[in-house]
């Protein structure tokens, strides 16, 4: 079998004596969006700041076409084409939303031109263009998300990780939200999302991964974990 | 921004024919400080105004490039000249294993760092007199006797630094320098080693701190310890040149560089004479005075916020030309 | 071997006020996240109150204590009321602007002070100040033994406020989430103010015992605002206690240092355990020692 | 009006750490000019002393130096009080050639270079302990001896040269130290130099930090044969008044006592204790006889121009309340007055003169029991 | 209970509640839903005394609250709990419920106080010596809120209290504000999770770029046209 596109073997972390992160193994196809979800504090996003580099991994490994992001900087994660989102937004908050972006854009170009051609094409592509002069600190959340978004995007990503993207929008906003990752992921990038709103992993993912505690307690299509019993016992509640 | 490019040939031009305008050589010793400190102000800039790390410890670097023009000349026996080409590499390298050092630390904690670091040099320096000669420091001759060539020397100087921090931030790097200012975490997210960036931003920066502290070696032909690793004379006066200007601006700096100077002579000299004798004693309170009435009124300098003062202003035109209309 | 015991022993003794000078900032620093550069200048105010009024109505030093802490808290609380709570609402690029006020603040209270008493320098000597007890041959100097109590006393008694009293919860409350604080009916703003008062009341405490010790001249504060700083961060921010461990390792590092390295580096050797616990320990002693 | 008066720079710590010496200097020059211009000024013309403050610092002191020679005009520099502001300005009046009279600034070296506009009027660091030189040789005879001096200019060059008179004579030094100035505590240092027992310590420092280091020895017993001042803090009134009775008996290398029988000494004494109501030493006595000799000089002087000033002051010849001026070359030295220097030791809390013995208020208290001193 | 006039609030030069005219019920349980950055979050800190109007008028029962600061706000048993928990991350649980009860009347009661909290919230009491900045994400929102109910409050005004937190929790959240409700406590929310919300609510108002542009009982305003396409997503 070939190697997949990116693969998390065993994967630990501990923080002092909490084990955040418990032996988590998965893999993720290219071109899928794969969902991420579990109670609060079950290590999703912890997942996701070891794939960013963050904090040193305790033990287990990350691989990502071929390579391993153990003890890589997160910079270096970055150029190797993954891309993420914060929970807790970090806006570069006195630069304009163009140049937010076009800071991301020189991952790819050291050329002026170039990285405000794409940091454009990228707000464009987000719905921000018309916010592109506006200092971030300024915009409101549902445009820092997009922000957030935009940015991860404009560094030119494999895999995109949003941790969170929809959380405190209205339902009208995270259909808009919808309609962006899918369009994503129309144009070839792998998504990884968390998300606590089941409507929008429902209709977006492809395979979902159900962990709490840092581990697995179900994998495998929206269907078959929404209606796995430990997702509703840990996760879901009686609805 | 035609206006503004003109704006700057004005300036340059004037600067250029100030000597022969004002033929005082005093005048001219007291512009020739100014440039030296808008080159120290304007690299402490890029490292704190600009990439957000705060040095305390500015004066590391400026002793650095100072003893080695200094001790190009006694140790060496070659003129200290040298050092002024020199001194800039030095200071970079002595830089660079501070950054090294002192990056894995952030916001006020790097600050607190290079406060011990810039003490440590001073007293290595002091204490290690068959090198440094100690606190019985560094006497040369100057070379010239006119203050023409130091004059122009130190104009070049300061415009270059000018003009390489205004490319440096045009660039990539500028946007990776600020966007670590204001979220080092956001900006690794985005593919940017903050500690490259941090390293490169700190590297410019001693660069020319020590390529000034060298001029400042062949101008003022005397250093020592104190004179050139001192915390509150060179680091907190490089902070407070930045502060008064505006950190996080081009011109900010400069223009603190001049204010202080110019402000700093003024009083040591109790208004060129014209004021009495006291005046020259209260001059480190007024600096105190200043330093709070502008972090409380005007916390990003006279550049930074040049809008608000000019606001201030107009409205103040205003309601006097309104009074003004109403009493006729 | 009585070189090296006396040595520990004075350098234990001058931790003791080291100790008293860190407490403050403990709880300044520390505690409410504000880098205090006019520490030293602080204590350097304290200290001229503590002579004017051993000069002119013969207070003794340690009577004067009743004097100068609160003299240092109501300055203490003009400074943050007037100076630092402003500056909170005031929007500026760089965070340490904070920092550069109490630069500020520093330069102001020492040039005051020279204005008022020239930069002569100035001393207080009850007769008590250069009795010495002896063990042997090594010496005790009396001052500074009582010095080291009252800062062990200052200690205990910051502790039980910072942990057991409802205003003491609430300083801490308020650095780490002023708006959560005001939610629940914290005058944060009243706090903030108590902090700072307190914290220069403290320091206040170490001039006044410094004082028959040393002597006093307007730019004495600086040295002691770097002292304070490696004491509180060798600590470990914010602990009491970490203020009194701080204090006695910096003071027998340096007399160590003094006495086996070289007088003229005793200051850099504080410096360089500074520098290493920033680097390599951050969280200071308190992460070895947990309180 | 620029006819009528001679100006001349005076450049002084009127600010800063050293301000309260600079002050006592200041009055002494104000004091001489007044004394001046009433007796009719210089060639009926008044002179005019233009004070600059050089605030400790020698960046600044070349600022003001530049100020006075390029904007106010002045006809030559006076002054001078630290040596590294001494050496900051020495370079800039020899490179605008204007003649500078040194008065205080002490590093051998700012006589060293050659320079033939720079004079200075007191004798250098290394001659301080000169008398007691004779004093050890003749009366002491010791073996060992420290050497503990503050790290400015003035304490480290004053260490070197004592250290070569120590080797001159074949006494070992057992301890060499600098320390910061305004320690706190020196007892690591002395329980460094108690250990090794010297015969002589000899200590280069500034007031305070000599308070504290004899208040500590005391507290230390720290015993040696005699404590030796070498100038600067062990003389002033402070120190006493500091370190109380641990100042008694000890010795201190001076330039200037106000007994001493030079013309005027103890008139200038009383005089500038009379008008100003506070106590004068050897610095102020300096300044006054600078100020005079720089008057000396005008007078004979052929012309303003820098060069007949300094051809005039050159060929000064004089007597003053310091002693008799005289620039001559020496060793190493240019342009350098050559003074005798004394020994004093504080004896029931009063500093008299005691060496040389034939000068001497009191005859000098040694072998010293220090246990009955400090009891 | 709660009466507010013709409240004008600005950030800096921009306005962003215009005219705003509400008010609450002794022991009604209303709800305010509007899109990001419609001014939820400025209307309660403004209630609360955060935040200062520039016109208009709050009373709270026979008080007039709008010029006074939060700390004397909450001695008139109005509580709020702010959006993104705020807790004090360096101090215990047990300190942090603590500092919730601090004027004099709840102090007196501290104990019981505790002891009905920990009742509502199980998962507190297990983990009173925890540091708050350590808690899941879940466990600080109910930390938030227990705290927030120390004080013993008439009113409280909850700011999103499920955001981010998982279906489950939501639920419980949501099932401890009813429960807080019927015990007699009057409630102001904040919500994005609309549907569940209108259902369970008496009354709700819709904010519309800081503006009241609805206002109806929870099952009329589910029905409306208006409201299902702007936050149903029908
Ligand atoms: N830096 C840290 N230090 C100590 N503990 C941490 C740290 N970061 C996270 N944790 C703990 O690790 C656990 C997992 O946290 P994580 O943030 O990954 O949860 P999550 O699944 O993203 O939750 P949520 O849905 O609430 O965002 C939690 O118990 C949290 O308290
Ligand atoms: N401190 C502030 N300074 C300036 N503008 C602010 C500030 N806080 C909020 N705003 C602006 O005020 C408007 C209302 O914000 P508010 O937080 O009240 O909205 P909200 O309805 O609570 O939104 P959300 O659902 O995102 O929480 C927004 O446009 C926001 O950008
Ligand atoms: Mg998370
Ligand atoms: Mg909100």
């Amino acid at each position: 079998m070939s190697t997949p596109f990116f693969e998390s073997h065993e994967l630990t972390k501990d923080f002092g004596g909490l084990r955040a992160v418990n032996g988590l193994s998965f893999h993720v196809n290219e071109g899928e969006i794969f969902g991420l979800i579990g109670p609060n504090g079950s290590g999703k996003t912890t997942v996701f700041n070891l794939i960013g580099g963050y904090y040193p991994i305790t033990s287990g490994s990350l691989r990502f076409q071929g390579t391993t992001l153990n003890s890589l900087p997160t910079w270096k994660i970055c150029k190797l084409g993954i891309g993420r989102t914060f929970q807790v937004m970090k806006p570069l908050r006195r630069m304009t939303v163009l140049e937010n972006v076009m800071t991301a854009a020189f991952n790819r170009t050291d050329v002026i031109a170039e990285s405000r051609k794409k940091a454009l094409e990228v707000l464009e592509f987000c719905g921000l263009a018309h916010r592109k002069d506006m200092t971030a600190k300024g915009l409101p959340i549902g445009y820092r998300k997009r922000l957030e978004i935009a940015r991860a995007l404009a560094t030119e990503p494999k895999l995109l990780l949003l941790d969170e993207t929809m959380a405190g929008l209205t339902p009208q906003e995270q259909a808009e939200g919808v309609t962006l990752i899918r369009k994503i992921r129309d144009s070839g990038i792998t998504i990884i999302i968390v998300e606590h709103i089941m409507r929008v992993i429902m209709s977006l993912c492809d395979r979902i991964l159900c962990i709490n505690y840092g581990q697995r307690i179900a994998e495998g299509s929206p269907q078959e974990v929404a209606n796995h019993p430990a997702v509703i016992e840990a996760y879901l509640g009686k609805e | 921004m035609k206006a503004i490019r003109w704006q700057i040939a004005l300036i340059v031009a004037a600067s250029l024919i100030f000597p022969w305008v004002v033929r005082s050589e005093y005048y001219l010793h007291v512009i020739i400080l100014a440039y030296i400190w808008v080159i120290i102000g304007s690299s402490w800039n890029l490292l704190a105004g600009f990439t957000g790390q705060v040095s305390f410890g500015h004066a590391i670097f400026f002793g650095i490039g100072a003893y080695t023009a200094g001790l190009c000349a006694t140790k060496l026996g070659v003129s200290a000249w040298w050092g002024v080409i020199f001194g800039g590499p030095m200071a970079s390298l002595i830089g660079f294993i501070i950054g090294w050092i002192c990056f894995r630390l952030r916001g006020p904690y790097f600050a607190l760092a290079t406060i011990a670091v810039g003490e440590i040099f001073r007293l290595i320096a002091v204490v290690w007199r068959s090198f440094t000669g100690g606190m019985e420091g560094i006497l040369l001759m100057q070379t010239f006797r006119s203050k023409l060539p130091y004059y122009y020397l130190a104009l070049f100087l300061s415009l270059t630094c000018i003009l390489a921090i205004h490319l440096a931030m045009r660039s990539k790097w500028g946007y990776y320098f600020v966007a670590i200012r204001e979220d080092q975490d956001a900006a690794e997210s985005m593919g940017v080693s903050a500690f490259r960036y941090k390293s490169l931003s700190l590297i410019i920066s001693s660069f020319f701190t020590g390529v000034a502290g060298a001029f400042y070696m062949n101008y003022m032909a005397f250093i020592d310890p104190e004179v050139v690793f001192s915390l509150h004379h060179i680091s907190i006066m490089a902070i407070l040149v930045g502060i008064i200007g505006g950190v996080g601006t081009l011109w900010g700096p400069p223009l603190g560089a001049f204010i202080m100077v110019l402000l700093q002579e003024t009083f040591r000299s109790s208004f060129f004479g014209l004021a009495p004798r006291w005046v020259s004693e209260v001059h480190v309170l007024v600096f105190g005075l200043l330093v709070i009435f502008v972090i409380l009124y005007m916390a990003n300098g006279v550049v930074g916020d040049w809008d608000k003062i000019r606001r201030l202003w107009s409205r103040k035109a205003e309601s006097v030309a309104a009074t003004a209309g109403k009493g006729s | 071997m009585s070189v090296f015991v006396q040595t520990v022993v004075a350098g234990t003794l001058m931790g003791g006020i080291y100790a008293l000078i860190g407490i403050g900032m403990t709880l300044i620093m520390g505690v409410m996240k504000i880098i205090n550069l006019a520490h030293g200048q602080l204590m350097m105010v304290a200290m001229y109150i503590t002579y004017v009024l051993y000069e002119y109505l013969h207070v003794d030093p340690y009577l004067a204590l009743v004097v100068t802490m609160p003299a240092l808290f109501v300055l203490g609380a003009l400074i943050q009321r007037y100076l630092l709570n402003p500056l909170i609402k005031v929007e500026a690029i760089l965070p340490e602007n904070q920092v550069l006020m109490t630069v500020g603040i520093g330069m102001v209270l020492t040039e005051i002070a020279r204005m008022i008493f020239h930069s002569d320098y100035k001393s207080v000597r009850p007769a008590y100040t250069s009795i010495s007890l002896y063990a042997g041959p090594i010496a005790f100097n009396l001052p500074m033994c009582i010095a080291f109590g009252i800062a062990v006393l200052l200690t205990i008694g910051l502790f039980i406020f910072l942990l057991k009293t409802d205003t003491g919860k609430s300083v801490r409350a308020t650095a780490q989430n002023k708006e959560a604080a005001l939610l629940l009916g914290v005058n944060a703003d009243r706090i903030m103010v108590f902090t700072y008062g307190l914290g220069a009341a403290l320091v206040a405490a170490a001039g006044t015992l410094l004082l028959p010790i040393y002597y006093l001249f307007p730019d004495l504060g600086g040295a002691f605002t770097l002292k304070a700083f490696v004491i509180t961060i060798l600590g470990g921010l914010g602990s009491t206690v970490g203020a009194i461990v701080g204090g006695v390792v910096l003071g027998v590092s340096e007399s160590l240092g003094a006495t086996y390295v070289s007088m003229g580096l005793k200051d850099a050797v504080g410096m360089v355990i500074f520098l290493l616990v920033l680097i390599f320990l951050p969280g200071g002693l308190k992460r070895l020692t947990k309180i | 009006w620029g006819e009528e008066t001679l100006r001349v720079g005076i450049i002084l710590p009127l600010t800063g750490a050293k301000a309260n010496f600079g002050e006592i200097e200041k009055l002494s020059f104000d004091m001489a000019l007044k004394e001046i211009n009433d007796a009719g000024g210089i060639n009926g013309k008044k002179l005019e002393f233009l004070f600059e403050d050089d605030t400790g610092r020698p960046e600044v002191a070349r600022s003001a130096a530049e100020k006075l020679i390029n904007k106010d005009k002045v006809l030559m520099l006076g002054g001078g009080y630290g040596s590294s502001e001494t050496f900051a300005i020495a370079g800039v009046a020899q490179q605008n050639r204007i003649p500078f009279l040194v008065n205080t600034g002490s590093d051998d070296k700012i006589t060293e270079q050659g320079w033939d506009y720079v004079f200075r009027l007191n004798p250098p660091v290394s001659e301080y302990p000169k008398a007691l030189e004779s004093f050890l040789v003749e009366v002491v005879k010791p073996k060992t001896a420290a050497i503990l001096y503050e790290n400015t200019n003035f304490g480290s060059s004053g260490a070197r040269k004592f250290k070569e008179i120590c080797q001159r004579l074949g006494i070992q030094v057992v301890v060499e130290e600098g320390y910061e100035h305004g320690g706190v505590d020196f007892k690591p240092i002395l329980i460094k130099v108690k250990d090794k027992n010297p015969d002589l310590i000899y200590m280069i420092s500034y007031v305070m930090d000599a308070a504290l280091l004899m208040r500590q020895s005391m507290e230390l017993r720290v015993k040696p044969k005699l404590f030796v001042g070498g100038g600067a803090g062990f003389t002033l009134p402070e120190f006493p008044k500091n370190a109380g009775k641990a100042a008694e008996k000890v010795f201190s290398a001076t330039l200037w006592y106000q007994t001493l029988k030079y013309p005027g000494a103890l008139d200038y004494y009383n005089k500038f204790v009379a008008t100003y109501k506070k106590d004068t030493e050897y610095h102020g006595a300096e300044a006054y006889a600078s100020a005079y000799v720089i008057a000396d000089a005008l007078e004979r002087a052929k012309s303003t121009s820098r060069d007949d000033i300094r051809k005039a002051m050159a060929e000064t010849d004089m007597m003053t309340v310091f002693g008799p001026v005289k620039f001559i070359a020496y060793d190493k030295k240019t342009n350098q007055n050559r003074l005798p220097t004394y020994l004093v030791q504080w004896i029931d809390g009063r500093l008299e003169l005691v060496w040389p013995k034939e000068l001497a208020t009191k005859p000098y208290v040694y072998p010293i029991d220090w246990e009955s001193v400090w009891r | 209970m709660l009466q507010v006039e013709q409240l004008d609030v600005f950030y800096g030069d921009i306005q962003v509640l215009w005219d705003i005219s509400f008010h609450v019920h002794n022991n009604e349980f209303v709800v305010l839903v509007g899109s990001n950055g419609a001014g939820k979050s400025t209307l309660m800190k403004t209630i609360s005394g955060l935040v200062r109007p520039k016109r208009g008028s709050i009373r709270f029962g026979d008080v007039r609250l709008d010029q006074l600061k939060p700390y004397e706000i909450i001695k008139f048993g109005l509580s709020h709990i702010p959006e993104g928990r705020q807790l004090f991350p360096e101090m215990s649980v047990l300190e942090n419920l603590e500092m919730g009860a601090l004027n004099p009347e709840a102090k007196a009661k501290r104990k019981e106080t505790l002891e009905w909290v920990f009742s509502l919230f199980p998962r507190l009491k297990e983990r009173t010596g925890q540091m708050a900045g350590t808690l899941s994400g879940g466990e600080q929102q109910m930390c938030a809120i227990a705290r927030g109910l120390m004080s013993l409050p008439r009113m409280v005004l909850l700011d999103e209290p499920s955001l981010g937190l998982s279906p489950r929790l939501t639920q419980e959240i949501f099932r401890l504000v009813q429960e807080i409700h019927h015990k007699g406590m009057t409630i102001l929310m904040v919500e994005q999770n609309v549907k569940q919300t209108l259902a369970i609510c008496d009354r709700g108002y819709v904010l519309e770029n800081g503006r009241i542009v609805l206002e109806g009982r929870g099952q009329d305003l589910l029905e409306d046209q208006r409201v299902k396409e702007a936050f149903l997503g029908l």
